[in-house]
């Protein structure tokens, strides 16, 4: 029960339209689509790590390449980006380089919250990638209140923020939204709507068939689009963003996205994003068999690089607990610090 | 039988006995939630009596409150204790303050669940213990087993209890820690801790998977020659006063273990109640091992843990003050 | 900005049209009346008594009767009613008696509440009438819980819940409308739009416009009621009610509602509720002057009895704090009202 | 000058000072709040600075950790401190976290200002005093003027704090404490309590409204043979162990004041610090008069808070254990 079908740019056979996709460059459509191979072997990998129990834990986004990666590529510089946990590409595409992730995920000195979360979502301050918890729903409102100040300032900053559908059903996603719309916040609230949020499927997370329907509530744009088309995605979420600009206020765009399977993914169906993307780079002759054979090796080695580094490098020391609680150690904790040191002493570690 | 099963045993027991008890809360249905502890309930009692919800913890507990004041017994689910904040407002402001506030005309008895504790390697919001935030808002009972056959006897006292429980459950101890159950109904009341380890020199606190670090420390100390009574506290609040102060009469010292941060946590409600009525015995300063006053650290959890290695030396030194 | 134009039967005069209000008897017709008068005499009096300081807070509904009584007139006996801190007429209407709720307002010994609270709203067991904090929306999804439950048990059931449109922004509203979506559940979701949240205007409450439109992120049915107008109120809730029936589900009705300030209660106007139900009576030959004047004596008589009744009642004892703050004393409760008596008795009170 | 007024001037001052300023909360802006306290605001600053909101808490100090992150730095308000609860997830799981989870990278710096405590006959929800809930989360600080003159200098020095602090106004207090305000710039330290009251005999911590209740006990102890030192805390957490220590070890008694429930409050805290680093010192029971473990009530709020009647007989029984 869309209110209206989702914006697509794709074709019977589930490609996406050469003809649509030529406002894009033939650039800008690689790198799309290099970014989603990247994304989806860097889960492929983490997720057989989790298996080895090297790692304990990873939001992949395995099919869902297409809406995160095109609604990140949609965005200027000096945009913000908050993610939910599986919105890893979109940080990577705004520059945080493979290592940093990897650090993160093993929570070593260099990852750059120095082991302190658990894997996902990471951060990036340089690419305004925000730290964000695995508190479902919690980013939106700050999302808004980085929006609202930009607003405030008069700077054409705007923010992303995604999320899944699970999410919608948080007090902070109305509260959030809410705020968007009363204050006219520069805001594109990206909602993920892969069906299900763990075991629980969308139809009983609400009883208003579409997420996108729920804009009306706040006075938002509410729009729907095909999450496994990235030409699509990129295009729905730039004219989110040029409202942005424009004072229009804030834009919620539902993509809809058919996760895969963990076993899927060595069969690409037809509906897998990638897939999809490859076949439109086919059709405009950005495709080749040389092009794929050198880009999968490529990744590979960059993904496995960054990999074995962070799994070679330390976690942190054991004082590096106590910082960051406060700007300045105050003596409650430079006590429990002492302490800590002393019985570490006497336990002979 | 270990504990995850020790409290599924006594949900469908009890759902089999009292056909108003639901459960309710993210993905305890068909999947039998996270752990697994509602596993099988949906298959036998069906989707009005185990009930998938939308992700709004403020909804479940509200709801359940609405449910409860309809006469059904809700057990809700709260996945992981950290996911517990969104329904602050309705767990202290309304389930606490309802039958006071209705002058007992109307209650909502319910059992909140929740997985609390570290150990899992979940980092900062899949591993903290907030028993004390409840604790200081009059109205809630807070219960914590440490082992398979208290787990199901408190569960089936606590969805008895005419009052409000939060049922935390100590997540890292969830398959380790293994024991007898009965296979019948049998309740472990509410409000009762347990000596479960008697000892002259010191006594100590502690509860649910930090109990079993007491106990290690407990072992080497007497070797130390620091004789330790260790007792389960089970039900955090209200506390056995008693148990702990005859205790604390006879050793003289006392020290809390918890996992939770130090600062405001229970430890010092308990080291304040053992002052104010056993000072005159106290000869050594009363003692806390406990979490940091930080958040919970992923890379670094077993340096955060109140672990037998920092419990001993804190034994020791009580001992020997 | 509302999405459809608000039900109502009134006429050009704002009186209501009496072929619409023919499907009331003339006794349904009149009890309306003579409640909206019960609830604006006894609003008056407890704001003086406010102004004295002898009552230390009211949530009065001055103006908002007709959205008030006009909603509770729909339900049947076994009905549950939520209300917010100005529904005290609801209560009323279903029989809490005016001096119980005077020993609500003085928090006497009488008081159901023990004294417990200070004034609104009161709760009446007898009625269903549920026990309501002043914390803004948290009722919500109590009614919503009640009315689930009720759908469990295939009872036919309903719940009104009331509250304002400042409440639409809190995370209850969302929790509770989205899990009666979901569920359902027979919920009637009443918000008394009267365009203001203490000084902040509707505007700036949500960018939605209109309330009712709300409902579609719920999948709730929206509807948008003239709130001066007690029988298009009651027409609106009574369709409401019977979906609920009908296991149609939940709806969410926005009442617009014009207060009145305190000054201007005494120089009644064309759109107050009352003076439009008196026209619509009037035109339907069951209002005169006679009427008028036993009526207004009766009122006065009876409110004025409880309020003297309650004022000269005393206050709870010391020792009933501890009642009810568990169903048994546990120790540490006993010791602290030992203490307490021991205390009051050392300072000699 | 009183408390609302003095407050108001530090908003104002340090709004004129630091563009970066924001302030926002429920009715905040053309009408300056419940209690006034930011009255004139919305006038000089205009409406971007000074926010009227939507009625979500959550919403409110959401939205004002982005405008921190931002480089904003905000001041929201919450209108009763009764009502932070929906609010309790922003603060305890973000607000408090954020510095530490990013490893220092992204900090979101704000005060957020809330009334506290009874004795204005608000009843259960507008009276209470949370503090305990919020010091037992590591990363934020607490602050509680007891008089113009601190609350002022707080602010100002909360304000600038490069952490979040939870700025408790007793609104008791709100026009009755009165007091010498200097018109300029001048902070009062974060972090250190003052002795308010010397004396020998035992030492008394209380903070707020409650301040004026423990000086008049003291006035009246000191007739009965127990001089009191009076210790106004005025930074909840971190609180300033030193001060407190340093008067325990001279009077050997310690008594601690405060409105909000006894279990698990503050106080639980204080003593236990106290029993930890005074313990040879300590010649009696350290004792609370607390808030009682029950809501707020409204016809009976002057039984339920720790007034001077009840604080006389504790002093007097600490004094000659
Ligand atoms: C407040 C809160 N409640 C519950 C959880 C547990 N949880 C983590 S992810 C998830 C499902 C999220 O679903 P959705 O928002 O649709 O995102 P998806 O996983 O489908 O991408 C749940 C219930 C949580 N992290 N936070
Ligand atoms: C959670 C919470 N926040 C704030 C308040 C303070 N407050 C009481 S009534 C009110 C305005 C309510 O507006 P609305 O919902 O429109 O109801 P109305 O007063 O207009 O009938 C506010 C902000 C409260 N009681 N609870
Ligand atoms: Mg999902
Ligand atoms: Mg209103």
């Amino acid at each position: 029960m869309q209110s209206t079908p989702p914006a697509t740019a794709s074709r019977d056979d589930g490609s996406v339209d050469p003809a649509q996709g030529r406002e894009v460059s033939g650039e800008l459509a690689l790198a799309l689509y290099e970014q989603m191979v990247v994304a989806r072997l860097l889960d492929e990998r983490v997720i057989a790590l989790q298996r080895t129990g090297r790692v304990v834990q990873h939001s992949s986004a395995l099919g869902e390449e297409a809406a995160i990666v095109g609604a990140a590529a949609a965005l200027g510089d000096e945009d913000w980006v908050f993610t939910g946990a599986r919105e890893v590409a979109a940080a990577l595409w705004r520059g945080m380089p493979l290592v940093a992730y990897a650090h993160h995920v093993y929570g070593t000195t260099l990852d750059a919250a120095c082991g302190r979360n658990a894997p996902d979502p990471p951060f990036w301050k340089a690419a305004r990638v925000a730290s964000v918890s695995p508190l479902v729903g919690t980013q939106i409102p700050h999302a808004v209140g980085v929006a609202w100040a930009a607003r405030l300032r008069k700077r054409d900053v705007a923010v992303l923020v995604y999320f899944g559908d699970g999410a919608t059903s948080s007090g902070d996603f109305h509260a959030g939204l809410n705020f968007a719309g009363v204050t006219r916040a520069p805001v594109i609230a990206l909602c993920r709507n892969n069906g299900w949020a763990a075991s629980t499927p969308a139809s009983r997370q609400t009883g208003s068939g579409g997420f996108a329907a729920k804009a009306v509530a706040y006075g938002l744009r509410g729009v729907t689009v095909d999450g496994g088309d990235v030409l699509s995605v990129l295009r729905v979420v730039r004219e989110a963003r040029g409202r942005a600009a424009a004072g229009e206020g804030g834009t919620l765009v539902e993509a809809v996205t058919e996760p895969l399977r963990e076993g899927e993914v060595s069969a690409p169906s037809e509906r897998d994003p990638l897939e999809r993307m490859r076949r439109h780079l086919e059709a405009r002759g950005l495709w080749g068999a040389e092009y794929a054979g050198r880009l999968s090796a490529e990744v590979a080695a960059d993904v496995d690089a960054a990999l074995a580094e962070a799994a070679a490098a330390e976690v942190p020391g054991r004082d590096t607990l106590f910082d960051d609680v406060y700007a300045e150690l105050p003596w409650h904790l430079r006590e429990q610090r002492e302490r800590l040191r002393a019985a570490a002493a006497g336990a002979g570690t | 039988m270990n504990m995850v099963e020790a409290i599924n045993d006594a949900l469908r027991q009890e759902m089999r006995r009292d056909g108003r008890v639901v459960v309710l809360g993210e993905d305890v249905g068909k999947v039998g939630g996270v752990f697994r502890v509602t596993q099988g309930l949906w298959d036998e009692f069906g989707d009005e009596r185990v009930i998938d919800t939308p992700l709004s913890e403020s909804g479940i507990i509200g709801t359940a409150i609405g449910m409860a004041l309809y006469g059904l017994v809700p057990v809700p689910e709260i996945q992981f204790a950290d996911f517990i904040y969104p329904a602050y407002d309705q767990i202290v402001s309304e389930l606490a303050k309802l039958r006071w506030r209705s002058g007992g005309e109307y209650t909502a008895k319910m059992v909140v669940r929740a997985p609390v504790g570290g150990g899992i390697r979940g980092g900062l919001y899949h591993s903290q213990s907030p028993e004390a935030s409840f604790i200081h808002v009059a109205g809630l009972k807070v219960v914590c087993p440490s082992n398979p056959y208290d787990a199901k006897g408190l569960l089936l006292a606590a969805i008895r209890d005419p009052d409000p429980v939060l049922f935390f459950e100590p997540k890292r101890i969830y398959r380790a820690a293994r024991g007898e159950v009965p296979e019948g109904d049998y309740t472990v009341p509410v409000g009762k801790a347990a000596v479960v380890r008697a000892g002259k020199d010191v006594t100590v606190l502690a509860w649910g998977a930090m109990l079993y670090e007491a106990l290690a420390a407990a072992d080497q100390a007497v070797k130390q020659g620091a004789d330790c009574e260790v007792i389960d506290l089970r039900t955090l609040w209200p506390v056995d006063i008693e148990t702990i102060v005859e205790s604390v009469e006879k050793t003289g010292r006392v020290l809390v273990v918890h996992e939770a941060p130090r600062t405001c946590g229970l430890g010092a409600e308990l080291i304040t109640l053992v002052s104010e009525r056993a000072f005159v015995h106290l000869q050594a300063p009363p003692a806390r091992v406990c979490g940091l006053d930080t958040p919970f650290p992923y890379a670094l959890e077993m340096e955060y843990l109140p672990l037998a290695h920092r419990i001993l030396p804190a034994i020791i030194e009580t001992a020997t003050f």
